[in-house]
C-alpha cells in the first residue's frame, strides 16, 4: 500500500476539482457527500499504510524527474515514514471530522461549495506536505497551505476583518516563509539536492559545497533559517499574531488550522528534518527557548481573553510551544507524540466552541454566555473531555503527552524551561476551565430571545465530536505504560533515535496532575462558586498586568509602530524621492531642454545668409581641423 | 604647359567669389547669379580632371552637362519664386524674407 | 517552407497593416477583423515553429538567410554584409511564444476602442511586427531595425489613445527608448567592427559575431573592450527594462496606456531588454558579465527591494503593477549575475513568466476599468460580490505574481535564487525580502479591491463577458503549466543555457 | 604659386582668360546697379567657356555660351525688369556680417589652395596630348549619355518639365 501512497492526497484534490467543476448551484448535500468521501477514502488509505508501516517499516521514497536545471536534476515524489503514516492517518481522520461538521455550520451560506473547494484544497495540500521527499517540495505545498488559509480565513471577504485577518495570515507567515526559502536554498547550493535523505547525508559528514563559513556554523544557521520558517507556521513567538485574528474565518475553518493542517505543519517540519538540528546543539536551544517563551506567553494571554475562539486559540499557540519546547530538548518522540493527541482534543474544543457559537448565531463572548449545559449536554460533555485533556488530567490523552513532555524539560537538565512548563500548564488548566464554567455553568447572562433559541445541535455535528472525544480519551494510552510505548517504538523504527526515552521520574505525574488541578480549582473558585471575585482582582492590584495580559502585551501594537509603520514610511519617502527626485532630474532635463530652446530659438532668425555664412564658418573650421589633424590631403 | 594646379586655383577663387556674394548680396537675382557662379567654378573642377585626371575620361564632361541642366532648371524655378515673392511683397530684398524665423 | 517560417510570422502583421490602410475608415469591424486575423495566423504558426522545434539542439533552427547588403571596403579593406537573417534557437522561442500569445489577446482585448479605430489597429499591427522580428532576428542591424519599429507605433498609441498625461508621457516614453536604442546601436557596431579583426568581415550576424569572439585571442579582443561595449549594452539594458534609476517611463506608460497597449508593454515590449542581455550579453560577452556580476545583482538587489517599497504605496494599481514588475525584473538581473545554470535558466523562467502575469494582469484591470471607470484602489472595493470570476482571475493572478508555488512566478523564483545564493549569499538573501514585500503590496491591493464590504455605486458592476474570458483562462492556464510542470520550458532553454554555461567555464 | 610657369601661348592665354573671369566676378560684386551686374556675369560666362575650351570640352562651351550667356542672362534681364529695375544695391555698411562672410570666403579658398598647391597631393602629370585624339567631342558625349546614361538622361528631362511646369505655375499671377 505503501507505493499507493500518493492516492491520499489525490482524493482531496480531485474532490477539489470536481467541486470545481460542479461551480456554485451544485446541491449542498452533494458537495459534502464528495469532499467527506474523498476525505474518508483518504483516510482509509492512510490506515492500510499506517498498519502496512508497522508491520514492515518505512519504505524508500519514489521519486520522479521534473526539471532539468543545467546539469541539476529537480525531483518530485513522495515517500512515507513513520511519522509520515502517522500524520496522514490524524490529518485525514480530523478532517473528515471537519468536514462532516461543517456541513451544518455552513448551511445556506451562499457559496458553500467554494467552501468546500478551499478545505479540501487545503487538505491535500497538508497530505502533500506530508509525503513530501524533499524540501522543495515540502516548500511548494508549504506555501499552498498558507493560501488555503488565507483563502478560508478570508471566506467572509465582505468583513473587513476577515479580509485584513487573512491578509495578516498570509504576510505574516510569509516572513517565516522566506527565512524557510533562504534555508532551502543555501542547503541546496550547499549539498546540491533537495532531498531530505541527501541532505541528512551531507549533514552527518560535514561535506558542503560553501566556503564562506565553516560547516558546523552552517548547519546552525540553515537549521534556524528552517526553524523561522516553522516559527511561522506554527505561530511561535515572535510571529505568532496572525493565528487568534485567523479566528475571523469560519470556526471549522479553526479547527482544521489548528488541529491537523496549518499550524500542525511547522512542528511537523522540524520533526522531520531533525537530523539536521540534531547536528547542532544552538539550534537545538534557540528553539527550546522560543517553544519555552511561547509555551508561556500564550497561556498568559489566554488568561484573560473574552472570546471563547480566541482563548482556544491561545492555548494552541502555547500547546505549539510545548511541542516546539520538546524538539528542543531532543524529547522527540514526546514531541509528536503530543502533536497528535493535540490535534485530537484541539480540533474537539474547536468544533465544540463552534457548537456553541452556532447555537448562539455566532456570539463568540462568553461574557454572555452561561448555563448551556442544560440546552447542550453532548456539546457540553465534549467540550469537558476536550478540557480536560488538554489541562492534562489522567487518563485524558494531554496526560500522558504533556507528561513526556515535562519529562523531557526535567532530563535536559533545563530546569528553568522545566518551570516554565509546570507555570504554563498551570495557567492551561485555568483558562480552559474558566471558559467551560462561563460558558456551560451559573445563569445565562445573554438576551432572552437568543436563550430561547438556543438548542442542541444536530447529529451531523454531536457525531464528529463524540468520536472526536473518544480520541481524546484514548490517543494518549498509544504511548503509555498500557501499551507499552508503542508509538514511541513505531516511530523510532525508521532509525530516528534521538531523545531516547528518558528515565521515568516518579514524582513527576503527581505534580504535573496537582498543578493542573490546581489551575481547574481557581477556575472553579473564581467563575463558578465565585468566592473569589475576578474583577476585584482584575480592577485592583493586579490592574497593570491584567491589562498587559487583555492586550496580549501589546505585540500587535509594537508590531505596527515598530515595524509596519516604519516600512510603509520608507514606501513613501521612496516614492516621494521615486517622483520628485528620480523622476524630478529626468523632468528638469526635459523643461531644462525646452527653457534652452525658448533661447536658442532667436538664433533662428530667418535670415537665409546668417544659415549660410555660420554653414560656411563651421565648414571651414571643421576642414581646417581635419586638415591639420590628417596633415593634409592623403 | 598648363597645370591642373591652375584650373584649380582658378576654380576655387571663382568659387569663392561667387559665396561671398551669395552670403553678402541683398537682391535676390545677384545671389542667384552668385550660386551660378559657385556651379560653374564645379563645373571647371570637373572639366579638369575628365581632362587632366588620373583616368581621363568623357564621363565629366556628362557630369558638368547635366550640372548645368539642373543648374537651368533650378535657375528658372529661383526666379519665378522670386516674381511670385515680388509680386506679393513688393520687394526682391534677401533680407526681407524672413519668414521663417521663430 | 520551414525555412520560411519566421519571415511569414514578421511579414503577416506588416501585410495586415497594408490592408488595414486600404479599410475604409468608416468599417472598423474589418480593421479589427484583419488584426485579429492576422496576429492569430502569427500566433499559429509560432505554435508550428515550436511543434517541429528539436528541443535537444543548442543552434539556432529554421533559419532563413537573404543577402541584403554588401559593401566592399567599408573599412581598412574590410567588406561589410547585412542579411536579412532570421533563426530561431532555445532561448528566443519562449520569447517568441510570448509574443504569439500576448498580440493576440492584446488584440482580443483591444475591443474598448472607439476612437479612430482603424490606426489605432495600424499601430498595433506595426508594433506586432517589430515585436516578432526583435525575438526572430540573428542579425543585429535587422535586430535594431525592429527594435525601431516598436517605437514609432508605441509613441502613437500611447499620445492618441492614452489618458490624461498621454502627450507628456509619450514623449517620456519616445525619449527613454531612444536614447536605449542609440546606446543599442554604439554596442552593435562596436561588436560587429571589433569582431571583424578576427574574421576579416564586417559582418552584423550575431551568430558570427559571438563565433569571432569566442575564438578570437584574448590580445585580439581585449577584456577591457568586451566590458566597455558590455557597459554601454548595460545602461540600454538597464533603460530598455526599466531598472532604477531609469525607470520612471514605465509607470507612466502604464498609468496613460490603454489596457491593451499596457498589456504589450508589460508582456512583450520590457522583455527585450532582458532578451538583449541573454542573448549579448550572456551570449557574446560571457566574461564580461562576470567582470560586472556584482555590480549587475547589487542593481538587481536595489531594485527588488526599491521597486517592492515604492509600489507598497502606490494608490493606482497599474502604476503599482508597473512597480511590481520592476521588482520582478530585479530578480532576473540577480539570476543572470550569478552566471551559472540556475541563476540564467531562473533569469529566463522568470522574463517569460513575467510577462504572462503582466499581460493578464493587465487585462483584468483594464476589464475592471471598462466597468467601474477606475483603478484606484481607494475608489473600488468588495468586487467579489458584483464580478466574482473577474475578481478569482485577478487574485489567481496577483498570487501567480508574489510567487506562490504551482504557478509561473514560484519556480522561476526558486531557479533565480538557488543560483544567486550560489554566487552571492548575502545580496540574495536581501533580495529574498521582496518576496515579503510582493505579498504585502500585492495581498493589500486585493484586500482593498475585492475584499470589504461592496460600495453602492459597484454594486451593479457586470462580471467577465464571454469574450474576456479566452485571455484570462490562456493566460492563467499557461501559468499554472509553466508552474506545475517546469520542463515543458526548462528543456526548451536548458540545451542554449548549457552552452552558455560551458561557454564560461571553458 | 605659380613657380616653373613657362611662358606659352597657351598660358598667356589662360592667365588673360583667368583675369578675365576673377575682374568680371570682382565687377560683379562691387557695381551697384542691378542691370551692370547682368552685365559683368555675362562677361563671367564667357569666360568660363573659353575656360571650356582650354579644357577641350568643345561641346560644353558652346553650351556654355548658349545657356548661360545667352539664355540665362536673358532671363536674369527679365527678371530685373519685372521686378524694380531701377533698383539699386544699398551702399554697405562695414558691419560685422560681410566681414565675416569674406573670412570665410577667404578662408574656404585658402584651405582649397592650400590643399591643391600645399599639401602634398601628386597631381597627375598633363599630358600634352588629348585623351580622346581629335575624336568627336560631340559624338563621344552623346554615345555616352545614350548608353550609359540614358536614365539619368530620362531623369533629367522629366526635371526640367517639372521645373518649367512649376516654374509657370509659380510665377503666373492668381487669378482672382
Amino acid at each position: 500500500m505503501v507505493e499507493y501512497a500518493w492516492l491520499v492526497p489525490l482524493f482531496p484534490l480531485v474532490a477539489y476539482l470536481l467541486l470545481f467543476v460542479l461551480g456554485r448551484r451544485a446541491q449542498e448535500g452533494v458537495v459534502t457527500a464528495i469532499a467527506v468521501l474523498a476525505s474518508l477514502a483518504a483516510f482509509v488509505v492512510s490506515l492500510m499504510i499506517l498498519s502496512e508501516v508497522q508491520a514492515n517499516g518505512p519504505g524508500a521514497p519514489y521519486m520522479f524527474h521534473w526539471l532539468t536545471v543545467g546539469s541539476y536534476t529537480l525531483s518530485m515524489g513522495y515517500e512515507v515514514t513513520a511519522l509520515n503514516a502517522m500524520m496522514l492517518a490524524v490529518v485525514t481522520f480530523v478532517s473528515t471530522l471537519v468536514f462532516l461538521f461543517s456541513k451544518s455550520y455552513m448551511k445556506g451560506d451562499e457559496r458553500f461549495v467554494v467552501f468546500y473547494q478551499y478545505l479540501s484544497l487545503f487538505v491535500f495540500s497538508m497530505l502533500g506536505l506530508v509525503i513530501s521527499p524533499n524540501l522543495l517540495q515540502v516548500y511548494i505545498f508549504w506555501e499552498l497551505v498558507g493560501l488555503c488559509s488565507f483563502l478560508l480565513v478570508g471566506f467572509w471577504y465582505y468583513k473587513p476583518e476577515a479580509a485584513a485577518a487573512a491578509k495578516k495570515a498570509f504576510i505574516v507567515t510569509r516572513i517565516g516563509d522566506v527565512g524557510l526559502f533562504i534555508g532551502i536554498m543555501l542547503l541546496f547550493v550547499a549539498t546540491g539536492t533537495f532531498d531530505y535523505a541527501g541532505v541528512f547525508q551531507a549533514v552527518e559528514s560535514k561535506n558542503f559545497a560553501i566556503d564562506w563559513i565553516s560547516p558546523e556554523a552552517f548547519i546552525t544557521l540553515v537549521a534556524i533559517l528552517i526553524f523561522i520558517g516553522a516559527i511561522g507556521k506554527s505561530a511561535q513567538f515572535p510571529l505568532h499574531t496572525w493565528l487568534p485574528d485567523a479566528m475571523e474565518g469560519p470556526t471549522p475553518v479553526s479547527a482544521l488550522i489548528h488541529a491537523a493542517t496549518m499550524v500542525a505543519a511547522g512542528v511537523y517540519l522540524v520533526a522531520r528534518a531533525f537530523p539536521i538540528f540534531a547536528a547542532s546543539e544552538t539550534a537545538l536551544t534557540v528553539i527550546a527557548v522560543i517553544g519555552g517563551i511561547t509555551a508561556i506567553f500564550a497561556a498568559l494571554i489566554g488568561l484573560t481573553q473574552n472570546d471563547i475562539k480566541r482563548v482556544v486559540a491561545y492555548s494552541t499557540v502555547s500547546q505549539l510551544g510545548y511541542m516546539v519546547m520538546a524538539l528542543g530538548v531532543s524529547a522527540y518522540v514526546a514531541s509528536v507524540f503530543h502533536l497528535m493527541t493535540h490535534a485530537f482534543f484541539k480540533a474537539l474544543l474547536f468544533l465544540a466552541a463552534g457548537s456553541v457559537i452556532h447555537a448562539l448565531h455566532h456570539n463568540q463572548d462568553i461574557r454572555s454566555m452561561g448555563g448551556l449545559w442544560k440546552k447542550m449536554p453532548v456539546t457540553g460533555w465534549t467540550f469537558l473531555i476536550g478540557a480536560l485533556a488538554l489541562s492534562g488530567i489522567p487518563p485524558f490523552a494531554g496526560f500522558w503527552s504533556k507528561d513526556e513532555i515535562l519529562l523531557g524539560a526535567y532530563a535536559s537538565g533545563n530546569t528553568l524551561l522545566f518551570v516554565i512548563g509546570l507555570i504554563a500548564a498551570f495557567c492551561t488548566a485555568f483558562y480552559i476551565f474558566r471558559v467551560f464554567f462561563m460558558t456551560f455553568t451559573g445563569e445565562f447572562r445573554g438576551d432572552k430571545d437568543t436563550w430561547d433559541h438556543a438548542h442542541e445541535s444536530g447529529p451531523v455535528m454531536t457525531i464528529p465530536l463524540v468520536l472526536l472525544a473518544i480520541m481524546a480519551l484514548v490517543s494518549g494510552l498509544f504511548n503509555s505504560p498500557v501499551t507499552d510505548y508503542a508509538l514511541a517504538d513505531f516511530l523510532q523504527a525508521g532509525g530516528l533515535h534521538y531523545g531516547a526515552h528518558p528515565e521515568h521520574v516518579s514524582w513527576m505525574p503527581y505534580v504535573a496532575t496537582l498543578v493542573a488541578l490546581a489551575g481547574i480549582g481557581l477556575a472553579y473558585l473564581m467563575y463558578k462558586t465565585k468566592s473569589i471575585n475576578p474583577e476585584r482582582l482584575a480592577n485592583g492590584a493586579l490592574r497593570p498586568l491584567y491589562n498587559l495580559s487583555y492586550n496580549k502585551f501589546y505585540v500587535d501594537e509594537i508590531y505596527h509602530y515598530a515595524i509596519v509603520l516604519p516600512v510603509v514610511w520608507i514606501g513613501r519617502i521612496l516614492n516621494f524621492i521615486d517622483k520628485w527626485i528620480v523622476d524630478g532630474i529626468v523632468r528638469l532635463v526635459g523643461q531644462g531642454t525646452y527653457v534652452g530652446a525658448l533661447g536658442l530659438k532667436y538664433a533662428q532668425n530667418g535670415q537665409v545668409q546668417t544659415y549660410g555664412l555660420i554653414t560656411v564658418l563651421g565648414a571651414v573650421v571643421l576642414l581646417g581641423a581635419a586638415m591639420y589633424a590628417i596633415g593634409g590631403v592623403r | 604647359m598648363l597645370s591642373v594646379e591652375q584650373f584649380l586655383t582658378l576654380a576655387a577663387i571663382l568659387f569663392c567669389i561667387g559665396l561671398y556674394g551669395a552670403l553678402t548680396k541683398r537682391n535676390i537675382i545677384i545671389v542667384l547669379v552668385s550660386i551660378e557662379l559657385m556651379l560653374n567654378a564645379a563645373n571647371i573642377n570637373l572639366l579638369t580632371f575628365a581632362r587632366f585626371g588620373l583616368v581621363p575620361a568623357i564621363n565629366g564632361q556628362v557630369f558638368t552637362l547635366f550640372a548645368m541642366t539642373i543648374a537651368a532648371a533650378e535657375l528658372a524655378v529661383g526666379l519665378a519664386i522670386l516674381i511670385a515673392l515680388y509680386r506679393n511683397r513688393n520687394t526682391s530684398d534677401v533680407r526681407d524674407q524672413d519668414l521663417m524665423k521663430w | 517552407m520551414t525555412g520560411n517560417l519566421l519571415t511569414f510570422i514578421v511579414l503577416l502583421p506588416l501585410i495586415a497593416a497594408l490592408i488595414i490602410g486600404f479599410v475604409p475608415r468608416s468599417n472598423q469591424g474589418q480593421a479589427r477583423a484583419v488584426a485579429l486575423i492576422a496576429t492569430a495566423l502569427s500566433l499559429l504558426l509560432s505554435i508550428f515553429v515550436y511543434a517541429g522545434f528539436d528541443q535537444d539542439l543548442a543552434g539556432m533552427q529554421y533559419t532563413t538567410h537573404y543577402e541584403w547588403i554588401n559593401i566592399a571596403h567599408v573599412y581598412q579593406d574590410k567588406a561589410l554584409t547585412i542579411g536579412f537573417d532570421l533563426g530561431i534557437d532555445g532561448l528566443s522561442l519562449p520569447f517568441l511564444l510570448l509574443t504569439g500569445i500576448i498580440t493576440f489577446l492584446a488584440v482580443l482585448a483591444s475591443k474598448n476602442i472607439q476612437h479612430r479605430v482603424k490606426e489605432y489597429y495600424l499601430w498595433v499591427m506595426l508594433l506586432v511586427a517589430g515585436l516578432y522580428g526583435c525575438f526572430v532576428a540573428l542579425d543585429l542591424f535587422l535586430f535594431f531595425l525592429f527594435l525601431e519599429l516598436t517605437l514609432i507605433p508605441m509613441y502613437f498609441l500611447i499620445g492618441i489613445w492614452g489618458g490624461d498625461r498621454k502627450g507628456a508621457v509619450a514623449t517620456k516614453f519616445l525619449v527613454y527608448r531612444g536614447i536605449a536604442s542609440a546606446f543599442v546601436l554604439v554596442a552593435f557596431v562596436a561588436l560587429a567592427f571589433k569582431a571583424a579583426d578576427a574574421t576579416g568581415v564586417i559582418s552584423m550576424n550575431m551568430v558570427n559575431i559571438a563565433d569571432a569572439f569566442a575564438k578570437a585571442s584574448p590580445d585580439l579582443i581585449t577584456a577591457a573592450f568586451k566590458q566597455g561595449i558590455f557597459l554601454v549594452l548595460l545602461l540600454a539594458i538597464l533603460i530598455e527594462e526599466a531598472f532604477f534609476p531609469f525607470h520612471t517611463w514605465l509607470p507612466d506608460t502604464h498609468e496613460q496606456a490603454p489596457a491593451a497597449v499596457s498589456m504589450l508593454v508589460g508582456g512583450v515590449l520590457m522583455k527585450i531588454g532582458a532578451y538583449l542581455l541573454f542573448r549579448i550579453g550572456v551570449g557574446i560577452l560571457p566574461d564580461a558579465v562576470q567582470y560586472f556580476a556584482t555590480l549587475i545583482a547589487l542593481i538587481g538587489v536595489i531594485n527588488i527591494v526599491y521597486a517592492a517599497l515604492i509600489a507598497m504605496v502606490q494608490k493606482d494599481w497599474r502604476r503599482l503593477l508597473a512597480f511590481s514588475a520592476i521588482s520582478h525584473m530585479g530578480v532576473v538581473l540577480l539570476g543572470v549575475a550569478a552566471m551559472n545554470e540556475a541563476g540564467l535558466q531562473g533569469g529566463i523562467f522568470m522574463t517569460i513568466s513575467s510577462g504572462l502575469l503582466s499581460g493578464l494582469l493587465f487585462f483584468l484591470i483594464g476589464a475592471i476599468q471598462e466597468r467601474t471607470g477606475t483603478t484606484m484602489i481607494g475608489a473600488l472595493g468588495g468586487l467579489s460580490k458584483p464580478m466574482p470570476i473577474l475578481s478569482g482571475f485577478l487574485l489567481a493572478a496577483a498570487l501567480g505574481s508574489l510567487g506562490l508555488p504551482g504557478m509561473s512566478g514560484f519556480i522561476s523564483e526558486v531557479l533565480a535564487f538557488i543560483g544567486a545564493f550560489d554566487a552571492f549569499p548575502v545580496l540574495a538573501a536581501v533580495g529574498t525580502l521582496g518576496i515579503i514585500l510582493a505579498a504585502v503590496y500585492l495581498l493589500w491591493a486585493m484586500q482593498r479591491t475585492t475584499y470589504g464590504p461592496t460600495t453602492a455605486a459597484l454594486e451593479g458592476v457586470s462580471d467577465a463577458k464571454a469574450i474576456e474570458y479566452l485571455p484570462m483562462i490562456v493566460l492563467t492556464a499557461l501559468i499554472l503549466l509553466i508552474g506545475i510542470y517546469p520542463s515543458i520550458l526548462g528543456d526548451l532553454v536548458n540545451p542554449t543555457i548549457l552552452s552558455y554555461v560551458t561557454g564560461i567555464g571553458g | 604659386m605659380f613657380s616653373g610657369f613657362a611662358i606659352t601661348g597657351q598660358s598667356v592665354a589662360f592667365f588673360l582668360i583667368s583675369l578675365f573671369v576673377i575682374a568680371c566676378g570682382v565687377l560683379l560684386l562691387s557695381l551697384r546697379k542691378v542691370m551692370y551686374m547682368a552685365m559683368a556675369i555675362g562677361g563671367v560666362f564667357i569666360g568660363v567657356a573659353a575656360v571650356f575650351l582650354m579644357l577641350e570640352a568643345e561641346f560644353l562651351a558652346f553650351i556654355q555660351v548658349l545657356l548661360y550667356a545667352g539664355a540665362i542672362t536673358i532671363m536674369l534681364l527679365f527678371a530685373i525688369m519685372l521686378t524694380r529695375h531701377d533698383e539699386v544695391e544699398m551702399p554697405q555698411k562695414l558691419t560685422a556680417h560681410p566681414v565675416w562672410a569674406a573670412i570665410g570666403a577667404a578662408g574656404l579658398g585658402f584651405i582649397v589652395l592650400w590643399a591643391v598647391k600645399f599639401s602634398g597631393v601628386k597631381w597627375p602629370t598633363p599630358s600634352a596630348e588629348s585623351p580622346w585624339q581629335g575624336e568627336d567631342n560631340v559624338k563621344l558625349i552623346g554615345e555616352s549619355l545614350f548608353n550609359q546614361y540614358v536614365i539619368p538622361f530620362e531623369l533629367v528631362s522629366v526635371v526640367l518639365i517639372v521645373a518649367l511646369v512649376g516654374a509657370i505655375t509659380l510665377a503666373k499671377k492668381e487669378e482672382e
